[in-house]
């Protein structure tokens, strides 16, 4: 019985990962670039939601909306002032190290507004938990919620990437902006849109994050961020159905791992696993191992 | 003994059939092409040689030594160099240390003698230089010699591609498409270096090109190659005339 | 200084001669900036206080706090920076690890250092450096007396941070000394400030062992997440904390009732010398204090005390001054609001800690 | 040529400048405290930005690891000097520890990098990455003491070791090691940056790393032509790791105190961030990098709250500066006009 | 009236100047030549016609319009389209999916498949390859692709970046009578070529670019039986 209480534990963390790891994939897969800022945007999505709930009285489901708009703004915003300029760059590992300025900066930021201390979220989730086996079992509504979220947006984002014209437009982008452009494609609007999308999903990943674990600081999407990092990475970087399942066996090893092993080394393992999946198969799960023709 | 044998080879991607059955068979010492159309698999058969691809069947022997299968590195160590179609050369590095990169493995000293720059890095580096400088004098790169290797004009990529191929001392030498983007000036001169590099190095080229002057020209025997098989061999004046070659290959 | 004046409680435009520069070196930014930001508040009240009273027999003091972001490198920075800018003493630094490497340099140089929060032993460790908290083997020790003491429990179930010097200090010699008080461990898991979300495992474990007690030797973030994921399981154990507890009512407040905490300071206290503090407080930086925010206020009123007892004069060398403060930290009493604290030769405090019980979302003295 | 030897010889020269400067303003008394106290870790970072410049750079992989080896430097070093504080005199214990601290960084590396050096890009950034947080969270549950009956081992607590009562607790868990000699200075610290550059750029500029970065620029070529691509990757890396060991080492016998807690992903991300700062490549600009990055928070103390925040600015700004293609034509265009208007002085 | 008008352009990469003061004019459905030496700037003229880099100096104009500071996604909507130099095929994408990309400006959804079986008519190759991934067609094959894909996009004008590199023989023939057939459909051809005697012989006029400077121009027929031309790019 504990181990399917423990597979449900990793379950609703699982999804939590994968959630971030959506956003991330979906900018990775098209602007082919690790924005490890995404976590900070979660963590300015969770703010601007609580704020409204707490200070404004704003309706949760309004105040959602709102965050997504804001995050989405801000995400475009990023895109235009700290990587546009360096689209171009001799390497790519410049707009990186930018990202990682910008998510200094978004911390700070966060700091100077909100201040250190960490901020208690209210449970907007209303959603009731559904308890099995006379109660020894309960998924809380936030998992559920979660999940249900989780797969709403990996259909959306699957439907929207192959089968809409500007999906498509992004996966020409991804490979060859010069060659996109020759097609017509505005690769501007379509990598603002990009990052548009993913920093929308941010905002409702920051809710979900915080709806589940409600405790709020500046940093709190730092080690989100990075694991749900590594989850996309697990799934291999750049899958949408890969971000989802490297995120909840993500969830999953970390909890059984803690559960059966060590909860004092449970970080290692999962990361042992990790390396272990990548040295199989060296794209992630769900990764394409292409193969450079000669 | 033949400079290179193949018996044989196959290859397939899912469910394409790129070479079947394919043979060759090239004497010391001589100027070979394999042509056909695109698509035809010459790469492909290059890829197959150089250990890039491993063959699904089939064997490969370099002057009788059986190097079916073995990895890239290993192949080159004993003695096949090539070039690439879709030119691949190191580009940040300067058109001097492209060729010495090659003799990395020709002429040795410790990596303990480099970092601490012992008396035979010297020595080595001095004898680097030199052989690199005298295959690049044969290419007309030496001036160019000090600049990035992607500074150059297309014409002179292709050729340091051939000089550093070269720099490995191999006995056999695959070029794809040499001339491919060359205007015809720039491939009279191509043909004439690759002639002279044949005497002068003493070494078996293999070649595939779509340049029909350059092919008629400088090649004595040719492979046609059509969908993957080996469509008629023989000598170039002879396999340039079959109505096959040129219903599929030549046109007119 | 003529910056800082605007910041640090209004000591004046005075010269170098006569104000007593203390220094200040804890997180303001990073992710432990919640503690430091406390003690730069609650310091900074002191010092308002003490300098609109006339401050250390009439000379006022100037407080200067630097950012460490808890590292032990930035620490030293901090220290530096402050060493340039003509600090006479310590106060500091509010995080362990960082209070390690700043107390060797403040030995080194024999400046004062008082830690307001610095729990780990060796973050004393030289004759110079004193604190204001209690140690981590104390906290432990006096847990497990005063579980054992008031019969709370005779198993225990721990859940603590392995990954910092805080509760790890504290678990460790909280196991050893519930050996000696015939408590029995039946469960221990740890958790990693990069794992701090999810702790249905630990907790699920806990329940397991059919313990009396859960024993959380941590700070109040990860515990009110605790706090509401075992109620969420329908997990109700009686809960045990030390002074990181302190802060979780302000937090949020679910979920706490029954939770009983050693803490030498109580928000809400009925004493003059609390409810001032916190009105003060309050009114300055609009929220509640955190024990953090007491032991810097305690602290700077340490340093007055002794201070006054040394005769030291701001003309005096850091050193002098240290040596003096060393002798002098010996003989004072401060009523604080963590306490009535005397200082032991090794740079310890002497006080009782005070243990409560969250009863109605409000502290209740559990003695 | 010629010119790659002096621009090494402008590296050389900046450090020795440096550290000339530094020394006279430290015999005048004329160095502020914080400046001095800088100096040794300017010295660490320095060197460790220019050994995963070797990686990076050179070899052509993103690794996010480097603070993990780092922290295997540290420990083994510090351990050894704590084992041995009362045995050894000062000097050759010091010596040694940095023997210790790179070769047993290297055997990590070496080990590490045997399996991953086969992921590319990417992925093998996240399992660099991955092996820093597992050595960071392995080291964080050992408890290592020592008494007369020899070393003990633990992975519970301290208390387990079981120690006679003259024994020392040498490795506390998460408190790490403590009290370790202050052992290193600004001039150990400097003789060391210098080696870490030398032993660097001579590798570069030798066979093998001509080997190196022809195996960065194009993998296929490089086969092609004999190069073994795991022998030249797996150098460059074990090189890396041995040098960021010696950093780790300088960081260790700095403080009193040695804690896993720093060794985390920020710290491999920052020293990547001087490394493109500096120019991916650039041992020069690497050393500059790590030199103002490490400074620039410090020297933006007076901003109080708004330190970091205008730091993050700061970094965004001289990220754009240094790399956007608009940025770079809009310097070159200033410098050409600037060298014109000499000539037309002259 | 000229359909499109180069005046005066000046082009930088950094500091480097690769193009100065480059005019040319491309009549209503004629077939133009852009010969010239490797690195002359005759990639570098297509790529600031249809707006992948910037010029510095002159001003492009097509069908009237201005259009040297306009997008190179806009420049497509008005009907040029671009085969680019190295192909740029889209390798991660299938035949088909490559050649649907090429018709991404197009609004009028229904005649798209009839465009697909035009090309695959042309390429009957690509058809047996349409599920295949770009990225692993054969260079020839990739240069087809690379030619439907701009053919989709229906264009008044096709500027082509040495279609018949790498091609075989037969197939420069075909490619040069593709050329033809689509000029004959109506489309203006703009085309660089370094094979200049089938250049030539398939163009109306030639343009003769020397290191980023139009040094010749005039009637096809005239440069072919040129001396200097004869012996500068003929190989004669
Ligand atoms: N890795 C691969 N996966 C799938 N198909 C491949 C792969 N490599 C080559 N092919 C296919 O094999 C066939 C032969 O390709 P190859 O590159 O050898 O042709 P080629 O004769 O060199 O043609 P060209 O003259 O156009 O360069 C082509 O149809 C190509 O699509
Ligand atoms: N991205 C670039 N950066 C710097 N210089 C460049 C760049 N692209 C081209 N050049 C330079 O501009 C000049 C013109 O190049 P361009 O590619 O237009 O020549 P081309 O006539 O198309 O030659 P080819 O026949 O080799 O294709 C050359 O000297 C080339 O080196
Ligand atoms: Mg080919
Ligand atoms: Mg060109």
């Amino acid at each position: 019985m504990s181990f399917i209480s423990y597979l449900i534990n990793g379950i609703s963390l699982g999804s939590i990962y994968a959630i971030i790891a959506l956003g991330y994939t979906m900018v990775y897969g098209i602007a082919k670039m690790l924005n490890f800022a995404h976590g900070d945007v979660i963590m300015i999505g969770a703010f601007v939601v609580l704020n409204m709930v707490t200070l404004a009285g704003v309706n949760p489901i309004i105040a959602v909306l709102i965050s997504m708009a804001v995050c989405t703004l801000l995400g475009m915003a990023i895109e235009k002032i700290a990587y546009k300029p360096l689209r171009n760059a001799s390497s790519p590992l410049a707009v990186l190290i930018t990202a990682i300025g910008v998510s200094y900066f978004l911390q700070n930021l966060a700091l100077i507004i909100f201040g250190a201390d960490a901020k208690s979220f209210p449970n907007l989730i209303t959603l009731p938990s559904i308890s099995l086996a006379d109660g020894k079992l309960v998924i809380t509504g936030t998992t559920i919620a979660t999940i249900i979220t989780c797969v709403i947006i990996l259909l959306g984002l699957t439907f929207f990437v192959n089968k809409t014209k500007q999906g498509r437009a992004m996966k020409a982008v991804s490979e060859d902006k010069g060659a996109a452009m020759l097609m017509g494609i505005n690769v501007n609007a379509t990598i603002s849109l990009t990052f548009a999308i993913g920093s929308g999903l941010a905002a409702i990943a920051g809710f979900l994050l915080c709806s589940a674990y409600p405790s709020l600081t500046p940093y709190t999407g730092a080690m989100p961020g990075i694991k749900a990092f590594t989850a996309a990475v697990f799934g291999g970087i750049g899958s949408i159905p890969g971000a989802m399942i490297g995120g909840i066996l993500l969830g999953v090893i970390e909890i059984l791992g803690k559960a059966y092993i060590s909860s004092q080394v449970a970080d290692a393992i999962v990361f042992a696993v990790l390396i272990i999946v990548l040295l199989v198969k060296p794209t992630g799960l769900f990764g394409k191992n292409i193969q450079e023709k000669v | 003994m033949k400079a290179l044998e193949v018996k044989n080879l196959c290859i397939s991607f899912g469910g394409l059939r790129a070479v079947q059955g394919f043979d060759l068979s090239i004497e010391k010492g001589a100027l070979y092409g394999l042509i056909g159309p695109n698509g035809a698999g010459k790469t492909t058969v290059f890829n197959l040689l150089t250990g890039v691809y491993k063959p699904d069947e089939g064997i490969v022997k370099l002057e009788g030594k059986d190097i079916t299968g073995l990895k890239t590195t290993a192949i080159n160590r004993a003695g096949v160099a090539r070039t690439f179609q879709n030119i691949r050369l190191f580009k940040d590095m300067s058109v001097l240390d492209n060729v010495k990169a090659a003799l990395t493995d020709i002429y040795k000293y410790s990596t303990f003698a480099g970092i601490f720059r012992l008396p035979s890095y010297f020595k080595t580096e001095k004898l680097m230089n030199e052989k690199a400088t005298e295959i690049l004098e044969v290419f007309d790169l030496d001036k160019e010699k000090n600049i990035l290797a992607s500074n150059l004009p297309y014409g002179k990529q292709r050729k340091l591609e051939i000089a550093r191929a070269l720099a490995t001392n191999p006995k056999l030498l695959l070029l794809d498409e040499p001339a491919a983007g060359m205007n015809p000036n720039e491939t009279i001169e191509l043909m004439n270096t690759i002639r002279f590099v044949r005497d002068h190095f003493d070494i078996t080229v293999l070649l595939i090109e779509h340049d029909m002057k350059l092919v008629s020209g400088i090649c004595e025997e040719l492979t046609v190659l059509n969908f993957g098989e080996v469509l008629t061999k023989g000598k170039t004046s002879k396999v340039l005339n079959e109505p096959a070659v040129i219903t599929a290959y030549l046109g007119e | 200084g003529k910056k800082e004046d605007s910041d640090n409680g209004g000591s004046g435009s005075s010269s170098d001669e006569s104000v007593f520069k203390i220094g200040g070196i804890g997180p303001l930014t990073g992710e432990a900036a919640v503690y430091g930001v406390a003690v730069k508040n609650g310091a900074e009240l002191a010092v308002k206080e003490i300098n609109e009273a006339g401050g250390i027999d009439g000379v006022p003091i100037e407080f200067k706090m630097e950012d460490d972001v808890h590292d032990a490198e930035k620490s030293v920075n901090a220290y530096n920076t402050l060493k340039d800018w003509g600090m006479q003493m310590v106060m500091g630094t509010v995080t362990s690890d960082p209070c390690i490497a700043v107390q060797s340099e403040a030995a080194n140089d024999n400046i004062f250092l008082l830690t307001p929060s610095g729990t780990a032993v060796d973050a004393i460790k030289g004759p110079n450096a004193f604190r204001v908290c209690f140690s981590d083997p104390d906290q432990g020790t006096k847990s497990a007396e005063f579980i054992a003491d008031h019969d709370l429990g005779k198993k225990i179930a721990v859940i603590y941070d392995s990954s910092i010097t805080y509760s790890k200090g504290i678990y460790d010699n909280f196991v050893k000394e519930a050996k000696n008080q015939g408590l029995e461990i039946v469960s221990a898991e740890a958790y990693t400030t990069d794992s701090n979300k999810d702790f249905k495992v630990q907790l699920q474990k806990a329940k397991d062992s059919n313990a009396d007690l859960l024993f959380l030797p941590i700070y109040y973030q990860e515990a009110s997440l605790i706090l509401k994921q075992a109620d969420a399981m329908g997990y109700a154990p009686k809960v045990f904390g030390c002074d990181g507890l302190d802060g979780i009512l302000n937090f949020d407040a679910e979920g706490t009732e029954g939770v009983m905490l050693l803490t030498p300071f109580v928000a809400n206290a009925d004493d003059e010398l609390t409810k001032h503090f916190v009105e003060s407080y309050k009114s300055s930086y609009k929220e509640t204090p955190i024990q953090f925010a007491a032991d810097a206020y305690d602290a700077i009123y340490a340093i007055k005390a002794a201070a006054e007892d040394a005769k030291i004069t701001p003309d005096m060398s850091a050193s002098d001054i240290s040596d003096k403060m060393q002798a002098s930290m010996l003989n004072i009493e401060v009523e604080g609001l963590t306490g009535t604290i005397q200082w032991k030769e090794d740079g310890e405090p002497n006080k009782e800690p005070k243990a409560v019980i969250i009863e109605d979302g409000e502290y209740q003295s559990l003695d | 040529m010629k010119k790659k030897i002096s621009n090494n010889m402008i590296t050389y020269g900046m450090i020795l400048l440096f550290y000339v400067i530094m020394q006279v303003m430290i015999s005048t008394g004329s160095i502020s405290s914080l400046l001095q106290g800088l100096l040794v870790p300017l010295c660490m970072y320095a060197i460790a930005a220019v050994s995963l410049n070797l990686v990076v750079g050179f070899s052509g992989e993103l690794s996010l690891g480097q603070a993990g080896f780092m922290c295997v430097g540290a420990y083994a070093s510090a351990f050894f000097t704590k084992l041995t504080e009362e045995t050894l005199p000062e000097g050759p214990r010091f010596l040694i520890a940095i023997l210790i601290g790179a070769v047993v960084a290297a055997i990590f590396g070496f080990l590490i990098g045997i399996p991953v050096l086969r992921l590319r890009g990417d992925y093998l950034a996240i399992v660099t990455l991955a092996f820093g947080e597992i050595i960071k969270n392995l080291v964080s549950v050992f408890h290592v003491g020592v008494d007369k009956s020899g070393i003990h081992f633990s992975v519970k607590d301290a208390a387990s070791l079981n120690l006679d009562e003259e024994g020392r607790v040498l490795i506390d868990g998460p408190l790490g090691i403590t009290g370790t000699p202050k052992n290193a200075n600004f001039t150990i610290g400097i003789i060391l940056l210098f080696l870490t550059v030398f032993i660097v750029l001579n590798l570069v500029n030798s066979r093998s790393g001509r080997a190196i970065t022809a195996i960065r620029d194009n993998r296929i070529a490089a086969e092609s032509i004999g190069l073994n691509v795991t022998k030249y990757k797996l150098m460059a890396f074990v090189i890396s790791t041995a040098l960021a060991g010696v950093a780790g080492v300088l960081y260790s016998h700095n403080l009193s105190t040695l804690n896993v807690k720093f060794f985390n992903y920020n710290t491999s991300i920052l020293i990547l961030v001087f490394v493109v700062l500096g120019g991916i490549g650039n041992v020069k600009g690497s050393i500059i990098a790590a030199i103002l990055l490490t400074a620039l928070p410090e020297l933006l103390r007076e901003l109080q709250d708004y330190r970091m925040l205008i730091y993050a600015i700061l970094l965004i700004g001289m990220m754009l500066f240094n790399w956007a293609p608009s940025a770079i034509a809009f310097r070159e265009r200033v410098k050409d006009k600037f060298k014109s208007n000499k000539k037309e002085a002259a | 009236m000229a359909m499109l008008k180069v005046e005066n352009l000046d082009v930088y990469y950094g500091i480097i100047q690769a193009l100065q003061g480059v005019s040319f004019e491309v009549n209503q459905g004629e077939v133009i030549a852009l010969i010239g030496a490797n690195g002359a700037g005759k990639t570098t003229t297509l790529h600031t016609l249809t707006g992948l880099i910037p010029s510095k100096k002159g001003r492009i104009v097509f069908e009237d319009q201005d259009i040297t500071k306009i997008p190179a996604h806009k420049i497509v909507e008005m009907g040029i389209a671009h085969v680019p130099e190295g192909r740029r095929i889209f390798a991660d994408l299938n035949v088909l999916e490559n050649l649907k990309m090429g018709a991404y400006t197009r609004k009028d959804k229904g005649e798209i498949e009839e465009s697909i079986e035009q090309v695959y008519k042309r390429f009957p190759r690509l058809k047996e390859r349409q599920s295949q991934r770009a990225g692993t067609l054969s260079g020839g094959e990739q240069q087809m692709l690379a030619m439907g894909r701009a053919l989709m996009s229906k264009p008044k004008m096709i500027v082509m970046d040495e279609p018949s590199m790498g091609l075989s023989p037969i197939f420069v023939n075909e490619i040069f009578d593709i050329i033809q057939e689509v000029s004959a459909a109506g489309t203006t051809v703009l085309l660089v070529e370094q094979n200049a005697k089938k250049a030539l012989s398939i163009a109306n006029r030639a343009y003769v670019l020397e290191t980023g400077k139009i040094v010749l121009s005039g009637d096809a027929d005239d440069l072919l039986n040129d001396d200097s031309i004869k012996k500068a790019y003929l190989g004669e």
